[in-house]
C-alpha cells in the first residue's frame, strides 16, 4: 500500500525550478532512498513533502493531499524530518529539543515513554540530557535529531543525509538504527551521498539528477547497474 | 599650612557630599527603582520580540503610549459615564489594566501581520524601517485621536491613588532621610514584579514557552516539529504588546500626564535595558530596567553634588550610556546574555 | 517668469505663519498658527475693501531648523508672501531669519525670547515678547527683593528657551545676593523628574526657578509638592497656560510665572471666549501673542498699501511699516517695536497660582529698564 | 506583447535612447524655466539623473552627462522662475543628506555595522567650523583671534572631514568588538553623548555655548565673493557630493571596499584571508564619518546657525532609513533613497499640505482642525516607509555585483600552468 | 623535513579540554590527515593553529617560528591558509570577487593609490583578477566566475573555498572535511584535485576528513584524535589496523570496506 506518493512535482526557489516534475511512492513499512549527485533536488523533494517550498503537482500522503499545507500540519499529521546540517535548536536542553518533538503530542505519560525510548537507541542522550543541544558534538547532534523526530511517532520518517561528517562507527551506528526502527515498522524515505550503504539497507531507490528521477528500482538492482556504479559509487 | 588648608577643605567638602547623597539615597533608590520598572517590563517587551525574530520592534515604545492612552481614555469614559464614583480604585485599575492590555496585545498581533509578516524573508534591517514606519503611524493616530476629542495631545488622567507612604528610612540610619512612596509605586511594583515572575514562569516552564524559544531559533525547523510558527509569533507579540500596553496604564497612572511622544524616549531607555542585560533574555531586561532606572535617578540627583556643579543631571544620560557601552565592551553580549560564541 | 497672483479680480496677499506643526512642541506650535489665524479672518473684510484677498499659509517648520530654512526659501520664493509670523523656537528663528532677511519678509515672533534673534538687528526681524534678560532679571528681583529668596535652585529644560531664561535669571539672581545652590538641567519629553528634585532635596533651598515649558513645568511642581518640597517655584512665561492647572492639578500652589501679556482672561474675556468657540481649544498664551502679532503684520500691511496709494506693496515697504509699529493695543500686549525690532512695551508682569484655577492673580508689574 | 518586445529592442538602440534621453532632459528643463514653482517639473528634472543611471551609455558618458546636468542644466533651468532659491535650497539640502548616506552606506551596507548615531559625525564637523567662525572660541583660546575669516572654510571642509574621521576611529577603537544589534546601540549611545555633550558644554569651560546654539557663524568667502545663496551653496555641495561618489564608487571596486563587504559576509573568513578586522572596520568608519564631517562644515557655513537639536537621534535614523530604503550597498539606490526622503520632507509633503490647506481655506473640503494634513507628516512618512518596505523588501535599486567580462580574462590572462605557490615566485610569494 | 610543529598543544572551553596535550610534527610538502571521532577536537585544532583561538597552553611553530598569540590575519600572512568545515564563504559576492579577497594580503595598492588609480595600482588590480581566474580555473570553477557565492551547488562552494585559500599563496593548506556532503564520484575528482595542489604547487596539505577512502588514499602521515589526545599517529597501513583506532574510530565493517575501492 502506498503511504506516500509524489506525482509530477516540481519546486522552485524564486525563478529556479529545482524540482521538474518527480513522481515517487513509498509503501508502508519500506526503506526507500533517494540518491543524486550534489544539488540534484534531493533535499528539496523532502522540503516539498513537508511543505516548506513552493510546489506544483500532487503529493498525496495516506490518501490525502497534503501540497498545500504550513508544514507543522503535515508533521502534526505524522511525517517527521530530520533537516540536513540536523538543525538541532542550539540553545535548547537536550530535554527540551525532545519536549519540542513531541510538541503535538497532548498525553505527558506518553511523552515519557518515548523519551524512555529514545534513550534505548541513544543511551548517549541519556547521558547529556541537561546539555544545550548546540554543544554537543557533531554525532551526538545527528543522534538528537533522530531521536527528536521519533518524538511524534511518525508513520514516515525523512532523513536528509543522516550520515555527512560523522566518524565511520557512528554512521554504522545510524544505518544499524535506521534499519531496527523499520523493522519496528516505521516507514523510511533515506537521502543519502552515500549511495554504497543506502543502497544496501534499502528496499527500493530513486536516482535523481539535475531535479528529475532518472531511474528507480530495487535497491540491489540499483547497487548493480553499471550507470549508477558509475556515477556514484565511484 | 595653606596646603594642610586645602586637604582639610576637600576632606570637609568630601563629607558634605557623602552625606547630602546618603540622605536622598533612599528617595533616589525608591524613585529609581518605580521608573526602573517600567523600564523593565518595556523591556521585556523588545527582548521577547527580539529574541524571536531578532529585530529591533521600534514601534513597541508606541505600543507602550497606545497602552497609556487606553487606560486614560477609558478611565475618562468610565468618569463620564458616572462608574467612577461607585467603584473600589482597584477594579477600576484592574479594568483599565486589562481593557489596555487587550487591546494593545491584539494591536500588536494586527502590526505583527500587516507590517513584520510580509517581511520575514526580506533582509533584517528593512523590517526595522517598516518598524519605524509604525511607530510613526501610531504616534500620529494617538496624536490625531486625542487631538480630536480633547483639542490637545496632552493628556492629563484621572489618577486613582493619590495618597503618600512614608516610610522611615531613617530609622534604619541616621544620615538617610526619610523617603516618600506613592500608594502608585506600590502598585507599579507590584503589578510589574507579577508581570516579570508569571512571564518567566510561562517561558522556561511552559510547552508554548520552550516553543517560543525554539521559534527564536530556527523558524523552519520548529514547524517541523510541528509548531504552528504563525501562531507562536503572534503569540509573542501578544504577550510582549500587552505587557507594553500594561506598563503604559501603570505609567499613566503614576505620572498623570501623558502625550503621544511619550513612547519613543521611553522605549529608547527600555531598549538600553533589554540590551544591557542581554538581548534576548527576559531576566537580563528585568534587571536592566530596573538598574537604568536606578542609576538614571541617582545621576540625576547626584552627579551635580558630585561635581560639583560642572557637570549636573542633564549628564544623566550619558552616565547611562557609558555605563552600558563599558559593559558590552566587557562583555559583548550583554550582562546576562550568554555567550553563544559562533562555533567555527 | 513673471508672476502676477490674481485671483480673479482681487490681488492676493498671503502671511505666512512658520511653528511646530508636528511633534512634541506641536500645541504650542498650533496655538501660534490659530492665534494667527483668527486674527487674519477677522481682517479680511477690511482687506478685501481695500481691493486684496488675504491669505493665511501656515507652514510647519517642526522645530527644525532645516525646515525652517528650506520654508523660509519657499517662502521667498512665493511674491504673494508678505510677511511671516513666527517662529515658535528661537533656534529655528535665527537661520530662517537670515532668509527673511534676504528676501525682505518682515518676521513678527509671538515667542522667541534669546536675545540673539534681535540682537543681530536685521530689519526684517520683530518679536512682541520680552527677551531673556529682561524677563529673567524681572524673575530675579521679584524673587530676591520681594520673596526674600536667599538659597535658589535652578532648573532649566536645556532648550534655547530654558537655559537663556535660567542663565538670565542666573546672572541676575546672583548680582542681587542670593546664592544659587543649584543649577540642573532636565530633558524635555521625559515624564519622571524626580532625580533633579532629590538633589533639590538635599540642597533645601528656599526658592526654585524653572526655565522652560509648561510641559515639564507642571509635572516639576506636582512632582516637587508630592515630594514635600514646598518652597516657592517660579517659571517665565511658558507657563502661562491653563494646562498647568491640569497637569499639576491641585498641587499647583505657591507657583509663581512672569508674563509680559495682562490676564487676558480677564482684560479680554471676549476675545477668549471667541477664541474657544472658533477653534474648540482653550487660550494659549502664544495663542494671543500669535494674535497680536497678526495684527501688528495687517496694520503694517494696510499702512504699506496706503502709502502706496492702495496698491501692492513692495516687501520693503511692508517691513519697514511694521518696524514702525507705535502704541499698538493688542489683547495681550501694547507693542512699540525699538530700533532692533524688540517690543518697547514688553512689560512683565508676576503673577501667582495659588491653587488650580488659570490664570492665576496678578502680583506685580515690571517696567522694561531703561 | 510584440509591440512590447519591439518597444524594448528600440529602446536598446544606443542613439534612440540618447535622442529619447535629450528630450526629456531638455523638455523638463524648459518646463521648470518656464513654469513657475512647478514642483512634479523640477522633480522630473531631476529624475533625469536616475534616468541616466539606466541607460546603457558608457561610464565615462554617464559622469559627464551626469556633470553637465548637475553643473549646468539644473542650476540654470532653475534659474528662471521665482522659486529658484527654493529649488536650489531643497537642493543643497540634498546634496547634504546624500554624502551622509553615502558615508553611512559604506558602514552599514558595505562593512556591515549598524550604526544609529552617524549624525554625530556630521555634528562634529558642524561645530569644527562653527566654533572656530565665530568669537566662541576666544573663550578657551587667548588672544581674541576668532572668528576666523570666511576664506578658511575651504580649509575646513578638510579639517572636518579629519577631525571626524578621527572621532571615527576613537569610537571605533572600543565599540568594534561589540557586534550586530548591540553595536546599533552602542552607536546610538555615542551619538547620544555627542549631542548631550554639545548641549552642555558651556559650562564648565564654554565651547559649544550648549542649547543657544551659534550664530552669525561667517558664510564662505572665495577671493571676496561671500557666499549666502542658496544657488551658491549648491556649488560647494555639488562640488563635494562629486568627489565622494568617485571616492566611494573607486573604494567599492577595490581591494579596500571588498575587505569591507568580506567582513559583512563573514568575519572569521576574512580574517582567515588575512584581512585585519578592526583596522578595516576602523577604515569604514573612518572613511564614512569624513564624508559627514565636511558636509556638517558646509551645513554650518549655510545655516550660519547650529545648535544641538540638529544632531537627535531621529536625523541618525533617518540618514539609516536612506540607506535602507535605497538599497543596502547600492550606491545610486542610496543616493537616490537620500533624495528621496530629502525631497519628500523639504518640498512634496510641504507642498501637498498647503495645497490640502488651501482647499480647506478655500471651503472645497473640508478638515477637521486635528487633522489639518500640516500636522499629518509623520503619518504619511510612515505610510510611506510601510508601503516601501513591503513592497520593496531589498531597497529601490538593488545591490548589484559588478560582472567581469570571462572571454576577455581568459584572452589575457598568462599562461604559466601554475598560479600560485612560493614556488613560482611571481610577486614574491607570502609577504614577510 | 618539517614545516608545521605543534608541541603540548591546550585549549580548554570552560571545563572541557577540546585539545589536550597534542604533539606532532608536520612534514614538508606531504599530506597529513587528521582524524577522530566527532569530538574529538579536531576542527579546534585547526583553529588553534589559525590563530582563530589562543591555545591555553603548548607552543605551534611554523618553520621553526611561533606562532602562538599572533593574530588571524598575520597567521594567513605567515603562509597558513584553510577551509571551513561549514563553509564560510562571502555568500553575496561573485565567485571571482571570493577569490580576490584572499590575495588581500599580496595586494599592494593602499586607499590613495585606490582614489587615484595609477597605471600601477590599475595594472595590480587588472593582474589580480586574472589570476583569480586562473585559480578558479585549477579548480574547475572559470565558467561561473560572475555568480553569486551563495548560489553555488554544495561541492562546487567546497571547491571554491579550495581556491580562496590558495589565492593567499600559502605554505601549509588545511581542508578541513572537504569531501563532507560529496557523493562518491565527486569525492575521487576531489582527491585528484588535493593531489594536484600538493604536487604541482607544492603545498603542504593537512586535512581532517570522515570518508576513509580519500583519508587512506592521499595521506602519508595520520594524526588521530580522540577526546582531544592524540591516540595514534602513522602511515594509513598502521592506522587501519590500529586496534584503538578500530574502537574509538572507525568500527569494525568500516574497517573492513571503507578502504575498498
Ligand atoms: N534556498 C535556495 N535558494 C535557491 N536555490 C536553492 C535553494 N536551496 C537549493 N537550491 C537549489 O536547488 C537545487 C536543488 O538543491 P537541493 O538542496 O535539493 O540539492 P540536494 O540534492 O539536496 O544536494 P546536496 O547533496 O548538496 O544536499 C540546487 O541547484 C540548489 O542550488
Ligand atoms: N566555541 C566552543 N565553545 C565551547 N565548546 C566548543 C567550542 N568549539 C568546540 N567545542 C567543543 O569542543 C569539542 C571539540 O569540537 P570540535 O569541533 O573540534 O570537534 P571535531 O573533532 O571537529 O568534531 P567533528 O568531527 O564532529 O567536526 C566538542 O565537544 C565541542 O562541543
Ligand atoms: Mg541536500
Ligand atoms: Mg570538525
Amino acid at each position: 500500500m502506498s503511504l506516500l506518493q509524489l506525482q509530477n512535482v516540481h519546486a522552485y526557489y524564486g525563478a529556479i525550478e529545482a524540482l521538474k516534475g518527480i513522481s515517487l511512492t513509498v509503501n508502508e513499512g519500506e526503506i526507500v532512498t533517494l540518491i543524486g549527485s550534489n544539488g540534484a533536488g534531493k533535499s528539496t523533494t523532502l522540503k516539498s513533502i513537508c511543505g516548506q517550498v513552493k510546489t506544483q503537482g500532487a503529493i498525496s500522503f495516506n490518501g490525502r493531499e497534503i501540497g498545500s499545507q504550513p508544514p507543522h500540519q503535515t508533521a502534526s499529521e505524522g511525517i517527521a524530518h530530520v533537516p540536513e546540517g540536523r538543525r538541532i535548536f542550539s540553545r535548547l536542553t537536550v530535554k527540551e529539543n525532545l519536549e519540542m518533538g513531541a510538541f503535538s503530542v497532548k498525553d505527558k505519560k506518553l511523552i515519557k515513554e518515548r523519551t524512555e525510548q529514545a534513550f534505548v537507541y541513544f543511551p548517549r542522550l541519556k547521558e547529556r540530557f541537561g546539555q544545550l543541544g548546540g554543544t554537543m558534538s557533531g554525532g551526538e547532534q545527528q543522534m538528537l535529531a533522530i531521536a527528536r523526530a521519533l518524538m511524534m511517532k511518525p508513520r514516515i520518517l525523512l532523513l536528509d543525509e543522516p550520515s555527512m561528517g560523522l566518524a565511520p562507527i557512528i554512521v554504522e551506528q545510524i544505518f544499524d538504527i535506521i534499519q531496527e526502527l523499520n523493522r519496528e515498522g516505521m516507514t523510511i524515505l533515506l537521502v543519502e551521498q552515500n549511495a554504497y550503504q543506502a543502497l544496501q539497507i534499502a528496499h527500493r531507490g530513486y536516482v535523481i539528477q539535475t531535479g528529475e528521477i532518472i531511474m528507480e528500482g530495487e535497491a540491489n538492482l540499483l547497487l548493480s547497474n553499471d550507470q549508477v556504479k558509475e556515477a556514484y559509487l565511484a | 599650612m595653606l596646603y594642610l588648608f586645602c586637604g582639610f577643605y576637600i576632606h570637609k567638602r568630601g563629607f558634605n557630599m557623602i552625606s547630602e547623597i546618603l540622605q536622598t539615597l533612599p528617595q533616589v533608590l525608591v524613585d529609581g527603582l518605580t521608573l526602573g520598572a517600567v523600564y523593565a517590563v518595556v523591556a521585556i517587551g523588545y527582548t521577547m520580540v527580539y529574541g524571536i525574530l531578532e529585530f529591533i520592534n521600534f514601534a513597541h515604545g508606541e505600543i507602550f503610549m497606545t497602552g497609556a492612552f487606553v487606560g486614560t481614555s477609558t478611565l475618562l469614559i468610565f468618569n463620564t459615564a458616572g462608574l467612577l464614583s461607585g467603584m473600589p480604585g482597584w477594579v477600576a485599575y484592574i479594568l483599565i489594566l486589562v481593557t489596555a492590555m487587550l487591546f494593545t496585545g491584539l494591536m500588536g498581533v494586527g502590526i505583527e501581520r500587516v507590517a513584520y509578516r510580509p517581511l520575514r524573508k526580506a533582509p533584517k534591517l528593512i523590517t526595522l524601517i517598516s518598524a519605524i514606519g509604525v511607530s510613526f503611524l501610531l504616534q500620529d493616530i494617538v496624536r490625531f485621536i486625542a487631538d480630536l476629542k480633547t483639542g490637545s495631545f496632552l493628556v492629563t488622567g484621572i489618577s486613582l491613588y493619590n495618597e503618600n507612604v512614608k516610610i522611615k528610612t531613617s530609622s534604619i540610619w541616621d544620615s538617610f532621610d526619610d523617603a516618600f512612596l506613592k500608594t502608585n509605586s506600590i502598585i507599579v511594583l507590584a503589578v510589574a514584579v507579577l508581570l516579570m515572575i508569571g512571564l518567566d514562569i510561562f517561558i522556561n516552564r511552559t510547552k508554548w514557552g520552550v516553543a517560543m524559544r525554539a521559534v527564536a531559533q530556527d523558524r523552519e525547523t520548529a514547524s517541523l516539529m510541528s509548531i504552528n510558527v504563525n501562531k507562536v509569533i503572534a503569540l509573542t507579540f501578544f504577550i510582549g504588546s500587552a505587557l507594553g500596553g500594561g506598563t503604559g496604564v501603570l505609567f499613566a497612572q503614576q505620572y498623570g500626564t501623558i502625550d503621544p511622544y511619550i513612547g519613543f524616549i521611553l522605549g529608547l531607555k527600555a531598549f538600553t535595558a533589554a540590551v544591557l542585560g542581554g538581548i534576548g533574555n527576559v531576566r537580563g531586561a528585568m534587571f536592566g530596567g530596573l538598574f537604568i532606572g536606578v542609576l538614571e535617578m541617582f545621576s540625576a540627583a547626584n552627579l551635580g553634588i558630585i561635581t560639583s556643579g560642572n557637570f549636573g543631571g542633564e549628564y544623566k544620560d550619558v552616565v547611562a550610556f557609558i555605563i552600558l557601552i563599558t559593559i558590552l565592551i566587557f562583555k559583548p553580549e550583554g550582562l546576562f546574555g550568554r555567550a553563544v560564541k559562533e562555533k567555527v | 517668469g513673471d508672476s502676477k497672483e490674481s485671483g480673479g479680480d482681487a490681488t492676493v496677499i498671503k502671511i505666512a505663519s512658520q511653528s511646530p506643526l508636528s511633534g512634541g512642541s506641536s500645541v504650542q506650535g498650533e496655538a501660534i498658527k490659530l492665534g494667527g489665524q483668527m486674527a487674519l479672518d477677522e481682517r479680511k473684510e477690511e482687506f478685501k475693501k481695500l481691493g486684496f484677498d488675504l491669505q493665511f499659509v501656515p507652514y510647519d517648520d517642526q522645530g527644525d531648523q532645516k525646515k525652517g530654512v528650506a520654508n523660509a526659501e519657499m517662502i521667498g520664493a512665493d511674491k504673494a508672501i508678505l510677511a511671516v509670523l513666527g517662529h515658535m523656537n528661537s533656534g529655528v528663528s535665527i537661520p530662517s531669519s537670515v532668509v527673511y532677511e534676504k528676501y525682505n519678509i518682515p518676521m513678527v515672533s509671538p515667542a522667541n525670547t534669546a536675545t540673539e534673534v534681535t540682537d543681530r538687528k536685521l530689519k526684517a526681524v520683530n518679536r512682541v515678547v520680552a527677551r531673556d534678560d529682561f524677563q529673567g532679571p524681572a524673575g530675579a528681583e521679584y524673587a530676591v527683593k520681594t520673596v526674600a529668596a536667599k538659597n535658589i535652585f535652578v532648573i532649566q529644560d536645556k532648550t534655547s528657551y530654558g537655559q537663556g531664561l535660567a542663565e538670565a535669571f542666573k546672572t541676575a539672581a546672583e548680582a542681587l545676593g542670593a546664592t544659587i545652590v543649584g543649577y540642573e538641567g532636565i530633558t524635555v519629553g521625559e515624564k519622571d523628574f524626580n532625580g533633579v528634585l532629590n538633589q533639590v532635596l538635599s540642597k533645601k533651598p528656599d526658592f526654585i526657578f524653572f526655565g522652560g515649558l509648561y510641559n515639564e513645568g507642571g509635572l516639576i511642581v506636582k512632582q516637587a509638592r508630592e515630594k514635600g518640597i514646598t518652597v516657592p517655584i517660579m517659571g517665565g512665561d511658558a507657563l502661562d497656560s491653563s494646562a498647568m492647572v491640569d497637569l499639576a492639578g491641585d498641587k499647583l500652589v505657591d507657583v509663581l510665572y512672569s508674563s509680559v501679556s495682562t490676564d487676558m482672561t480677564k482684560s479680554n474675556k471676549d476675545w477668549a471666549d471667541k477664541y474657544k468657540e472658533t477653534f474648540d481649544k482653550s487660550v494659549e498664551n502664544y495663542s494671543a501673542y500669535a494674535y497680536d502679532s497678526m495684527n501688528v503684520i495687517l496694520n503694517g500691511l494696510s499702512k504699506a498699501i496706503e502709502d502706496n496709494d492702495g496698491k501692492l506693496p513692495a516687501r520693503e515697504k511692508v517691513r519697514d511699516a511694521i518696524r514702525a509699529t507705535t502704541d499698538f493695543e493688542g489683547v495681550a500686549t501694547k507693542v512699540s517695536f525699538d530700533d532692533k525690532g524688540d517690543n518697547k512695551y514688553a512689560k512683565v508682569f508676576i503673577y501667582g497660582f495659588e491653587g488650580p484655577t488659570y490664570p492665576g492673580t496678578l502680583i506685580s508689574e515690571i517696567e522694561q529698564p531703561k | 506583447m510584440n509591440f512590447m518586445d519591439k518597444w524594448k529592442t528600440k529602446l536598446q538602440h544606443l542613439p534612440t535612447q540618447a535622442s529619447i534621453y535629450t528630450l526629456f532632459v531638455v523638455v523638463t528643463a524648459l518646463s521648470v524655466y518656464f513654469l513657475d514653482k512647478s514642483v512634479v517639473a523640477f522633480l522630473l528634472l531631476l529624475g533625469s539623473l536616475l534616468l541616466l543611471y539606466f541607460t546603457s551609455f558608457k561610464n565615462s558618458v554617464k559622469w559627464a552627462v551626469g556633470g553637465i546636468l548637475l553643473f549646468i542644466v539644473i542650476p540654470f533651468a532653475t534659474s528662471g522662475g521665482l522659486a529658484h532659491e527654493s529649488y536650489m535650497e531643497v537642493a543643497t539640502q540634498c546634496g547634504i543628506y546624500i554624502a551622509m548616506a553615502l558615508g553611512l552606506n559604506i558602514v552599514v551596507g558595505f562593512a556591515g555595522l549598524l550604526d544609529l548615531g552617524f549624525v554625530a559625525f556630521f555634528a562634529i564637523g558642524a561645530y569644527t567650523y562653527a566654533i572656530f567662525a565665530t568669537p566662541q572660541a576666544n573663550n578657551f583660546i587667548s588672544g581674541q583671534l576668532f572668528p576666523l575669516s570666511g576664506s578658511s572654510f575651504w580649509l575646513f571642509i578638510l579639517i572636518g572631514g579629519f577631525v571626524a574621521a578621527l572621532f571615527g576611529v576613537l569610537l571605533g577603537l572600543p565599540v568594534l568588538r561589540v557586534k550586530g544589534d548591540y553595536l546599533a546601540i552602542v552607536t546610538l549611545g555615542f551619538g547620544e553623548i555627542i549631542r548631550i555633550i554639545f548641549n552642555n558644554m558651556e559650562k564648565p569651560i564654554n565651547i559649544t555655548n550648549g542649547a543657544m546654539g551659534l550664530s552669525s557663524i561667517q558664510p564662505p568667502n572665495l577671493f571676496g565673493l561671500k557666499f549666502t545663496f542658496p544657488h551658491q551653496f549648491y556649488f560647494i555641495v555639488v562640488g563635494i557630493l562629486v568627489i565622494v561618489i568617485f571616492t566611494v564608487r573607486r573604494l567599492e571596486h577595490s581591494k579596500m571596499g571588498r575587505s569591507w563587504k568580506a567582513i559583512r559576509e563573514n568575519e572569521i573568513a576574512a580574517q582567515s584571508m588575512g584581512i585585519p578586522l578592526i583596522r578595516t572596520k576602523l577604515t569604514a568608519f573612518a572613511v564614512g564619518a569624513s564624508f559627514s564631517g565636511m558636509m556638517g562644515v558646509v551645513f554650518a557655513a549655510k545655516q550660519t546657525f547650529i545648535d544641538p537639536t540638529s544632531f537627535t537621534l531621529l536625523e541618525s535614523i533617518t540618514i539609516l532609513v536612506m540607506v535602507i530604503l535605497g538599497g543596502m550597498g547600492s550606491v545610486p539606490g542610496v543616493i537616490l533613497g537620500a533624495a528621496l526622503v530629502t525631497i519628500l520632507n523639504l518640498q512634496v509633503l510641504t507642498e501637498l499640505t498647503n495645497w490640502l490647506n488651501q482647499l480647506t481655506m478655500n471651503g472645497t473640503i473640508s478638515i477637521p482642525n486635528a487633522l489639518s494634513p500640516s500636522k499629518m507628516q509623520r503619518f504619511i512618512f510612515g505610510a510611506i516607509l510601510v508601503c516601501i518596505a513591503i513592497f520593496r523588501p531589498n531597497g529601490l535599486i538593488v545591490a548589484k555585483n559588478r560582472k567581469v567580462d570571462a572571454e576577455q580574462l581568459k584572452a589575457e590572462r598568462s599562461h604559466t600552468p601554475v598560479p600560485v605557490g612560493q614556488s613560482t615566485g611571481q610577486s614574491g610569494g607570502v609577504a614577510k | 623535513m618539517t614545516i608545521l610543529k605543534v608541541a603540548k598543544l591546550v585549549k580548554r572551553f570552560g571545563g572541557l579540554t577540546a585539545v589536550d596535550g597534542v604533539d606532532f610534527a608536520f612534514p614538508k610538502g606531504k599530506i597529513s590527515a587528521v582524524i577522530g571521532p566527532n569530538g574529538a577536537g579536531k576542527t579546534t585544532f585547526f583553529n588553534v593553529i589559525t590563530g582563530i583561538y589562543k591555545p591555553d597552553e603548548g607552543e605551534i611553530e611554523l618553520d621553526g617560528k611561533s606562532i602562538v598569540n599572533v593574530k588571524p590575519h598575520l597567521i594567513t600572512s605567515r603562509g597558513i591558509a584553510r577551509t571551513f568545515q561549514n563553509i564560510r564563504l562571502f555568500g553575496s559576492m561573485t565567485v571571482l570577487e571570493n577569490v580576490m579577497v584572499g590575495m588581500h594580503i599580496h595586494l599592494k595598492t593602499g586607499l590613495f593609490g585606490t582614489l587615484l588609480r595609477l597605471p600601477r595600482n590599475r595594472a595590480e588590480e587588472k593582474r589580480s583578477q586574472e589570476e583569480a581566474y586562473r585559480l578558479l580555473e585549477y579548480v574547475g570553477l572559470e565558467s561561473l566566475l560572475n555568480e553569486q557565492a551563495n548560489s553555488l551547488s554544495y561541492g562546487a562552494q567546497r571547491r571554491l573555498e579550495i581556491a580562496r585559500a590558495l589565492a593567499t599563496r600559502p605554505k601549509v593548506l588545511l581542508l578541513d572535511e572537504p569531501a563532507a556532503g560529496m557523493n562518491p564520484r565527486e569525492t575521487v575528482d576531489l582527491i585528484g584535485l588535493i593531489k594536484r595542489i600538493r604536487q604541482e604547487l607544492e603545498i603542504t596539505i593537512i586535512l581532517i576528513e570522515h570518508d576513509m577512502r580519500l583519508v587512506m588514499e592521499l595521506s602519508d602521515h595520520i594524526l588521530v584524535l580522540d577526546y582531544g589526545t592524540k591516540i595514534a599517529e602513522g602511515i594509513p597501513e598502521e592506522i587501519r589496523t590500529n586496534p584503538r583506532v578500530i574502537e574509538a574510530y572507525l568500527g569494525k565493517s568500516a574497517a573492513q570496506q571503507g578502504v575498498i575501492s
